[in-house]
């Protein structure tokens, strides 16, 4: 079990990669299921030039630990991964990464999902854009992952 | 007793401030510290912990607390 | 959007990221949805050393196809890749990738599990395990994913 | 008419072949075809595809067809 807070760019097939690399000689898992958040250049009807994330340091990291625990109490899962950026982040790069290992497929689904949906309304992070337009603006909230839209 | 608070994300700026280090006589609330610390009315959307755990408004704070207030999260 | 069928063992994250880089100057992505499916040594009771899948050279493909087709149908989805393989596979090695980029998570998320639920009871590929004590059997049957064990 | 037949994976083993090609007289559904190619009585959890499409035991095979037969699938 890892929670990551990382404040570079990483590439999250890489780190995913190294990650599973260390787990293999113990875990005898059948199913993997990940998510990965990406920086779009535009959100609720502008043109995002970039994003700085802040966080709660010491919280943030608690509250993450808190999900995985959460999910493995729920579910029957062998490991899971969380990488998640802070600072200054650029279009395209990678915001989140979740990774969950289990035996079965269902399990890890769900889990992952759980995991993603409880990062999404619980975790201290916060989004502040900067817009193509120079202005900067705080994200008010974030939508649920179930509905559409 | 003395209890440490943190604002963050759009209400740091609201406040002008990150943080603040509080002096009380009595116990108090969370509620209570937000009053002391800001004399203003709370909108209707902050969270609130302490000791990094998420907190209800009417837990109580203790000596040596971090009680921390900010706007819903919108990580991931 | 692709389907790949790989007589080979093949790197999951590799294949991703080389899928993924041709696809991000057109795509504007903020959510991915990944499922690995990998072998493990040991199935309903029994150490399993190798395993062959075969399956229905075109028919497959196209039933593939027709089921992201059917993701396409139900979810905002921007792009899918599914890579599965077929022939002689060792334990540790990846059986089945699926992943499913969109705009936002639950369209990633549910695309993906339905893929994989789709192509777990309908695409043809059939997994014969060769037994650590020397005997082969031919798997009965898939388990629904939706349920636990 | 002309159908091409072929079995799959643990039906493949059973019939002792992958492939058959059937000489047909008359219009025939896919349960037809098995009975005419395998002359045994239908395993109840058999899969059919026509032409590389899954087909019902009731579809109408045409001149040309390649008719499959599989167990339940087990891939992902």
């Amino acid at each position: 079990m890892k929670v990551s807070i990382c404040s570079q760019a990483f590439n999250p097939w890489q780190a995913l990669q190294d990650y599973q690399q260390d787990l293999k000689p113990d875990v005898q898992f059948g199913a993997t299921s990940i998510f990965i958040g990406t920086m779009r250049d535009y959100n609720d009807g502008a043109r995002v030039s970039s994003m700085t994330l802040e966080y709660y340091p010491g919280m943030t990291e608690k509250q993450l630990e808190k999900i995985i625990a959460q999910a493995g109490q729920q579910w029957q899962i062998l490991d899971a991964y969380i990488s998640h950026r802070v600072g200054k982040i650029q279009p395209d790069e990678t915001i989140v990464l979740v990774a969950v290992w289990a035996a079965h497929r269902g399990d890890a689904f769900d889990a992952c999902r759980f995991i993603m949906e409880a990062l999404k309304s619980t975790a201290p992070f916060w989004k502040n854009e900067k817009l193509a337009s120079g202005e900067t603006r705080w994200v008010a909230s974030n939508s649920g992952g179930y509905q559409k839209g | 007793m003395s209890i440490k608070v943190r604002y963050f994300a759009s209400l740091g700026e609201r406040m002008g401030r990150s943080e603040s280090n509080l002096e009380l006589a009595q116990a108090m609330t969370v509620a209570d510290v937000w009053y002391h610390d800001t004399s203003q009315i709370m909108p209707n959307n902050v969270l609130a912990a302490v000791n990094m755990e998420y907190a209800g408004l009417a837990d109580e704070v203790n000596d040596g607390d971090e009680v921390a207030f900010f706007p819903p999260v919108t990580g991931g």
